[in-house]
């Protein structure tokens, strides 16, 4: 059998099909092992896809061997190529630095099913990522929702609860709400293959169901993405759960919903809606601005170090919103390769957080004085993936941001305010990360003198690995930058 | 004639949604809703949904309403009244819903109204799987055909949103409650001191049993198929904790066979498929499983329909379990 | 068929009102059991709306019996898709559920504006 | 000719058996108290279930529709008055005495399972 | 080593000497010096390697990653920058002597990570020397701002921070808020940014958004200080006298006038913004900010802040000069960088020496000092003649080519403004030397000697090199007549 064109089941499959295992895995450190596992091997899986589909071609596979309209077809290009790497690299990443950290949070006779649930989050994910079925992606959207939820819920503050209770309520409404979306797509075409809906779309002719349905949609996924000003179950959600799920959720997950929702917009409605282009940057553009502006304000002024990250990265789905709402080439690179950046970053940051967590119970601000002088390394790496996000030249953060600037230039005569936008937000950013690095260097210690204690090598590793990686895809973008430019090239090409 | 039925139903539909909405004792408005669930059911019977109706039934007004009424036993059955002063948000979330109530009926001018055959529902697709069905499956119910092998990448997925939910529960309801003012709750004896229930329901459960097997296996045939069987089956053991109580029951089926079904079903659908992918097919695809492809098709189906309903079933006891034997705090 | 048509369309505004009610009581109550009850029903509006859509008048159930000659079936696939619906549907509200069954233990009350008061 | 009489016989059985619904329907509305009124509830799952089913078998014949319709008649002839047995039992156990005119107690969380068993196998 | 590779080496040098410090710091004090030492040597045989090749007009070049189409970073040598590197490179090794002195005078903590930001520092300075085009510039430019904030920070109690604070903010929201929109302009117009000789904008861009464009350059490279931009320097003087000797006498400023001289030179282009009048508000800025400045100065009672801002002036001379657009006063701004570097660091040191041996820090507890610490004095004597522009110094051979630019360009305000400004100099020098000579000092004064021998040792070298430059300016002229010649 030919492994290649297995992959794209594969890369579901794996990690699906390991969850029940893991459970069965009662001695902790097996399940620890085991998930680790099946997050490397899918983690590998995504590498060569990506290899795949470097040269802008698309993979296809046919679940069950039905031809596509009538049976679930699964499609990997560029764009997908993408967001499975940051999905499979993030959970990978956290999986492993987890240990320790998870040792702490979670009892240990409750880990295995905590670490099923894990992988039953990645699998959903890369489910969502790599189906081309409507109803498909909304299946995959719940198994990673639940799997989510369960490990929110994973959180050891009892506020955990009714924030991942607020998270399941506004989650299900999107899911219900692009459910419907879907219905009235397949009412008006009668067929739910993505591609198939493109083509049969342009001939309908009574249009209102259609507009309904783009609204359900977008506003459904848009809760899901926690698009501005539906972003309210994220600080809680993030700033409560245990900090390797904040990791690994805040690195990908808002990011999927945000990669369907382009993929609709782009893909199926532009193309058949009236002047959808249009609407869509409209409802767009205006709602990514200010999400930058209020959530980096919000930031600003946020004393806890969890909650700050978590509201920067609201602001953060603005920028990938904004690029794409400029529906140009280079503007939908931008978001695409910021969705990669902002995983570098913000995963980098909350895994310093996560080995600062170690020795700081209480993550606030005014609490975390002299963990410079404790933990050299670790707040080494929170400085370099701060400068990440903050866009400085040299990091990640900067090429996504630089993109971004030429293609607010490049949008006309609005050009120019958007860029200052972009400026003054990224000051603001500044001013956020800078208040975190003064917390940590020249704040007076709490306990004086405290002994020198860093995190177990295990977290620091990772920690650190990821922070190099925001410098050197700061320096070294072509990869990702190809990926994004080639991923561009396809929606456009779709909505032409 | 049939239609006019349909609108009395729906329109009582209405009425229980808003009679649930209203009432404040959470214990009636639960059981409205089990009520509301049925009457859903009776309409999806007379929209030619039997598959669905069976379901809606089993699940919705049975296994909801029985994990709804042991949570209520947890949580308490009154709900506050709204205070005065929240008024304003009251309006504001009625002009919300109103306005997409609004939206939503000004789109459906445009729809296909209620059974128009030339609906382009009833075109593209749809008529493919009737076609085929006989041809490639060779048994009648095409529901069971689609969802089980057409569509069967879905269901797995399904079968893995349940398995999901029976973790989650099982992870969240995993730490004890605090040890604080614990009182043994009266369910745990059953209704072992009532002679009638116990009566027929001892005599009902084998029945019950049986007609969820049937519905096992006969869902090729008739409606019917893995997730109503384990919802009926699951309602059957249910039924079996509330007579002779929860200890009882779970001296019957211990937790571990119910953990030990819900992962052995969604392991059983998966490696079907994996199977199918050793066998040179791509995933799921059960024509490589026997010899004649019609034979491996139904071979694969009825494999998988196994493994769905073992996982349903194990997954609905053991998250009644986790609610079931669960301690009240006063 | 005037009337049918009206019928036709009475399906699919039942299916609004639901889908409103829902979640009216999803935003409006603060107890957290009626939120969920709401989101319920919210979910059945959904399925009500698939299940209309698969109908073709004078059709049976989609079960193909021997003998009956060119006989009308209505659509399977929306019920295919209403079975799993239903399935994720059950599954979200005994998750939330559980939630809530600790919310209580937590905070020994399940109303909303009680718990944000609480911490 | 036989047909014919059949036909008759069920309808009036039908008839008969909708009119028993509609006065259990009308005394659950207007009997002062519970125990009352599941008095009438039982009229309605006992008398009214028997005779309609007995109508609609006389219609469909002798098949084997009528075998399952038989089958479905014992089930609710069985769990009807259980259930209804079960509901009165639940209110006494909940200290709702028995007795003329109105009182307002409503079943407790006590009877929630009781109540559940006859939504279950259905 | 081939010239382009020694680039690379000239900037890894000091990165890896910033990891060798980090890590000899756990093992003793002096190994951790011993590591500087050798770190600063071999920047400067690197360095000072390249020289040769320069004078014969090689233009070494390397491009190290094309991160984006068109934006790539890369290294050029080019007399302006050989110059600034050179210079930075040399007082790095001087300085670092007198750090070790000034250091351990008054036992300072966290001193391992001082040395590793200064480390950094260098490299980035570096960098910015050899930079080959826009990108490459900021990208070093933010670095300088980062690795230095520590060093500005270095005490930690809540002034100092609220000072770096001021330091950091001014520098990064000027760079990201003025100077990266007008590279982004500049690449968005001229779909480059490479530094190269005639400039890349010529014929690109019409006449006022030349001004708007030079204005945005300008004020966006905050470390030049030109008013308004120039709260951060005097707010930097918290630092650790060491760091605001190299760093904002030499590195830190020069990377900043160097940055402006570079853009208006190889951006620009001297003739194209000769030609367009919007570009003549520079002059008038600068010189408004050297006499500003100075006036500011005479008011200044605390010796450093009164050195910040004399800092400011004459960071304004480079500006200025560079803005006059002609060939002599080209010459003249990279001659001033130069002899600012030695005149402004010697001094720097010597009120170093001076907080060392007496902690004092006040202009009036000068009086008489200069009995007590002959050598430190004498050198602060050399260094402020320097500024003022006295021969046999440094700074007489500067300004001399400033003003025979200004004439060649018959432009009266230069001259005007140089003409003030040497008053004002002597106005706010003269009498502390005054004070030093021959005012006799107050009873009770505490007793003290000399400053730590090496201090005393770095202080005098630099100002032997005030007084040297003055006769030994030869290879400097011929180099930086290069870029004038448009060799460059």
């Amino acid at each position: 059998m030919d492994l290649l064109a297995h992959l794209p089941a594969l890369q579901v499959v794996v990690p699906m099909l390991s969850a029940p295992l893991i459970v069965m895995l009662q001695p902790r450190g097996l399940a620890w092992a085991g998930a680790t596992a099946a997050a490397l091997l899918s983690f590998a899986i995504a590498i060569a896809l990506t290899f795949a589909v470097l040269d802008g071609q698309t993979l296809q596979y046919a679940m069950g061997g039905w031809p596509a309209p009538y049976g679930i077809a699964l499609s990997v290009d560029a764009f997908s190529a993408i967001v499975l790497l940051v999905i499979t690299g993030a959970s990978s990443a956290a999986l492993l630095a987890a240990k320790p950290s998870i040792d702490q949070q979670i009892e240990s006779e409750r880990q295995p099913l905590f670490y099923a649930a894990w992988l039953l989050v990645l699998s959903g994910l890369v489910g969502i990522v790599v189906a081309a079925d409507a109803f498909n992606i909304f299946v995959f959207m719940e198994i990673s929702s639940l799997a989510s939820y369960i490990l929110i819920a994973g959180g050891p503050n009892r506020r955990a609860l009714p924030a991942v209770f607020k998270y399941l309520m506004m989650g299900t409404i999107g899911a219900t709400f692009y459910l419907i979306g879907v219905g009235l797509i397949y009412m008006m075409t009668g067929t739910l293959n993505l591609a198939d809906i493109q083509v049969r779309l342009s001939d309908v002719t009574d249009i209102n169901p259609l507009l309904v349905a783009a609204g359900f949609i977008t506003i459904g996924l848009a809760l899901k993405a926690a698009v501005f000003p539906m972003h309210v179950w994220v600080p809680n959600a993030y700033t409560y759960a245990p900090h390797m799920v904040t990791v690994f959720l805040a690195a990908c997950a808002t990011k999927v919903a945000l990669y369907v929702l382009i993929r609709f917009d782009y893909m199926i409605f532009q193309t058949t809606l009236a002047d959808h282009q249009m609407q869509f940057a409209m409802f767009a553009m205006p709602l990514a601005i200010i999400g930058i502006l209020v959530a980096s304000s919000v930031a600003m002024f946020e004393g806890n170090l969890k909650r700050l990250l978590a509201s920067s990265s609201i602001a953060q789905i603005g920028y990938i919103l904004l690029g794409a709402s400029f529906i140009s080439i280079i503007g939908l690179s931008a978001s695409a390769m910021h969705m990669f950046n902002h995983a570098l970053a913000k995963g980098g940051l909350f895994l310093a957080v996560a080995c600062l967590a170690y020795h700081y119970r209480d993550l606030r601000l005014s609490q975390l004085g002299g963990a410079g002088a404790r933990m050299p390394w670790t707040c080494a790496a929170i400085v370099v993936c701060g400068l990440s996000l903050i866009g400085v030249p040299g990091t990640a953060g900067f090429i996504s941001k630089w993109l971004l600037i030429n293609a607010a230039l490049q949008s006309g005569p609005w050009g120019w305010g958007l860029v200052a936008i972009i400026l003054i937000s990224s000051l603001m950013a500044v001013f956020y990360v800078w208040r975190i690095v003064e917390a940590i260097y020249f704040q007076a210690p709490i306990e004086e003198d405290a002994p020198k204690a860093e995190a177990p090598i295990q977290m620091l590793l990772v920690t650190g690995l990821v922070a190099l990686l925001n410098i050197y895809f700061g320096i070294f973008p072509q990869v990702p930058l190809e990926l994004a430019n080639s991923a561009a090239a396809l929606l456009l090409e779709g909505a032409k | 004639m049939i239609y006019i039925f349909a609108l009395f139903l729906l329109t009582l539909l209405v009425i229980t949604a808003v009679a649930i909405v209203r009432t404040e004792d959470l214990f009636v408005s639960v059981i409205l809703t089990s009520i509301f669930s049925l009457l859903m059911a009776i309409n999806f019977f007379i929209l030619d949904a039997a598959d669905v109706a069976l379901t809606e039934a089993a699940v919705g007004a049975g296994v909801t309403t029985v994990i709804f009424l042991c949570a209520l036993a947890l949580t308490g059955d009154q709900e506050k009244p709204q205070k005065e002063g929240q008024n304003r948000g009251q309006k504001v979330a009625l002009v919300v819903v109103g306005f997409l109530a609004l939206l939503i009926i000004y789109s459906t001018f445009d729809n296909p109204r209620l059974g128009d055959p030339d609906a382009p529902v009833h075109q593209h697709v749809a008529p493919w799987y009737l076609e085929k069905t006989p041809e490639y499956m060779d048994f009648p119910n095409v529901v069971t055909a689609i969802l089980s092998s057409f569509r069967g990448y879905d269901t797995l997925g399904e079968v893995f949103v349940v398995f999901a939910a029976c973790i989650g529960v099982l992870f969240i309801l995993g730490v004890s409650p605090p040890r604080k003012s614990l009182q043994v709750s009266v369910r745990k004896s059953g209704l072992r001191h009532h002679l009638i229930p116990q009566v027929v329901g001892r005599l009902l459960i084998p029945f019950i049993v049986l007609f969820g097997l049937y519905t096992q296996f006969h869902g090729e045939y008739g409606p019917g198929g893995g997730f109503q069987a384990g919802a009926l089956i699951a309602t059957g053991v249910i039924l079996y904790a509330l007579l002779e109580g929860e200890a009882e029951a779970l001296r019957a089926v211990p937790r571990r066979v119910l953990l030990g079904m819900v992962v052995g079903g969604a392991l059983l659908y998966g490696s079907v498929g994996v199977v199918c992918m050793l066998m040179g097919g791509s995933f799921l695809d059960y024509s490589v499983l026997a010899a004649d492809p019609v034979w491996g098709q139904q071979l694969g189906i009825l494999i998988i329909e196994a493994g769905v309903g073992m996982a349903v079933c194990g997954a609905l006891l053991s998250i009644f379990h986790a609610f079931a034997a669960r301690e009240r705090l006063t | 068929m005037k009337l049918l048509e009206m019928l036709g369309y009475y399906n699919y505004w039942v299916f609004a009102i639901l889908l409103a009610i829902g979640l009216y009581a999803v935003i409006r109550k603060t107890n957290l059991i009626k939120k969920l009850i709401g989101l319920s029903i919210f979910q059945s509006a959904v399925f009500l709306m698939y299940i209309t859509m698969d109908k073709v008048e004078g059709g049976t159930a989609p079960i193909i019996q021997a003998g009956v000659e060119n006989p009308i079936f209505s659509n399977p696939l929306p019920q295919v898709l209403i079975l799993t619906a239903i399935v994720v549907g059950v599954s979200t509200l005994s998750l939330g559920l559980a939630m809530v069954v600790r919310i209580k233990e937590c905070y020994g009350t399940i109303e909303e504006n009680e718990i944000l008061d609480a911490d | 000719m036989i047909d014919l009489a059949l036909d008759i016989m069920s309808w009036i059985l039908l008839t008969v058996g909708g009119a028993c619904v509609l006065i259990g329907g009308i005394g659950g509305l207007r009997l002062p108290n519970f125990y009352t009124r599941i008095h009438a509830a039982s009229l309605t799952d006992t008398m009214a279930t028997l005779l309609i089913f007995v109508g609609i078998i006389l219609q469909s014949g002798f098949t084997l529709a009528s075998l399952k319709l038989f089958a479905i008649m014992l089930f609710l002839l069985l769990t009807g008055p259980t259930a209804t047995y079960a509901l009165a039992n639940a209110a006494l156990l909940s200290g709702l005495k028995p007795g003329p005119g109105r009182s307002g107690l409503k079943p407790d969380a006590g009877t929630a399972k009781d109540k559940t068993k006859e939504n279950a196998p259905e | 080593m081939t010239p382009e590779t020694a680039i690379l080496v000239a900037i890894g040098i000091p990165l890896v000497g910033a990891l060798a410090i980090a890590l000899a710091g756990r093992i003793g004090p002096n190994i951790r010096e011993a590591a500087t030492a050798i770190t600063s040597v071999s920047l400067i045989w690197v360095v000072w390697g390249l020289l040769p090749l320069l004078m014969d007009g090689g233009r070494p070049s390397i491009e190290v990653s094309e991160v984006m189409p068109g934006l790539s970073i890369a290294f050029t040598v080019e007399p302006l920058g050989m110059l600034f590197a050179a210079l930075a490179s040399g007082l790095w090794l001087i300085n670092s002597i007198y750090s070790v002195g000034y250091m351990r005078g008054n036992n300072e903590k966290n001193q391992t990570r001082f040395y590793a930001c200064f480390a950094l520092a260098l490299s980035a300075t570096m960098g910015i020397a050899f930079a080959g085009n826009l990108f490459t510039l900021f990208l070093f430019y933010e670095l300088l701002t980062l690795s230095t904030y520590p060093l500005v920070a270095h005490k930690g109690d809540a002034a100092t921070v609220r000072s770096a604070r001021i330091y950091l903010g001014v520098l990064l929201s000027t760079s990201i808020g003025l100077f990266l929109p007008a590279i982004i302009w500049t690449y968005s117009i001229a779909g480059t940014g490479d530094f190269t000789t005639g400039g890349i904008l010529a014929g690109k861009l019409n006449d006022p958004e030349i001004g708007l464009l030079l204005g945005l350059f300008v004020f966006g490279i905050g470390k030049a200080a030109v008013m308004p931009m120039h709260k951060w320097l005097p707010a930097a003087m918290v630092a650790p006298t060491p760091v605001s000797a190299l760093l904002h006498a030499v590195a830190v400023v020069k990377a900043g006038v160097f940055a402006i001289t570079k853009i208006i030179v190889y951006v620009f282009g001297i003739e194209f913004l000769f030609a367009a009048p919007s570009s003549q508000w520079l002059l008038y800025a600068a010189a408004f900010t050297i006499i500003a400045a100075s006036l500011v100065a005479i008011r200044q009672t605390n010796i450093k802040r009164l050195l910040a801002y004399s800092t400011i002036a004459q960071l304004s001379y480079v500006v200025m000069a560079t803005a006059i657009l002609k060939p002599l006063a080209e010459v003249g701004a990279a001659l001033h960088m130069v002899a600012h570097a030695f005149g402004k660091i010697t001094l720097f040191f010597a009120a170093g020496a001076i907080y060392v041996a007496s902690k004092k820090t006040e202009i009036q507890q000068l009086r008489g000092i200069g009995r007590r610490m002959p050598w430190t004095m004498a050198a602060f004597t050399i260094g402020a003649l320097s500024m003022i522009g006295v021969p046999p110094t440094a700074g007489f051979v500067s300004k001399w080519y400033i003003l025979a630019g200004a004439f060649e360009a018959n432009n009266l305000v230069a001259v005007f403004t140089i003409i003030a400004s040497t008053v004002l100099n002597a106005a706010y020098f003269l009498p502390i030397l005054y004070m030093v000579w021959f005012e006799r000092e107050k009873e009770g004064g505490k007793e003290h000697g000399e400053a730590p021998f090496l201090a005393v040792v770095a202080l005098s070298l630099t100002a032997l090199l005030t007084l040297a430059f003055f006769l030994f300016n030869g290879p400097v002229i011929e180099l930086e007549s290069q870029v004038v010649r448009g060799l460059g």
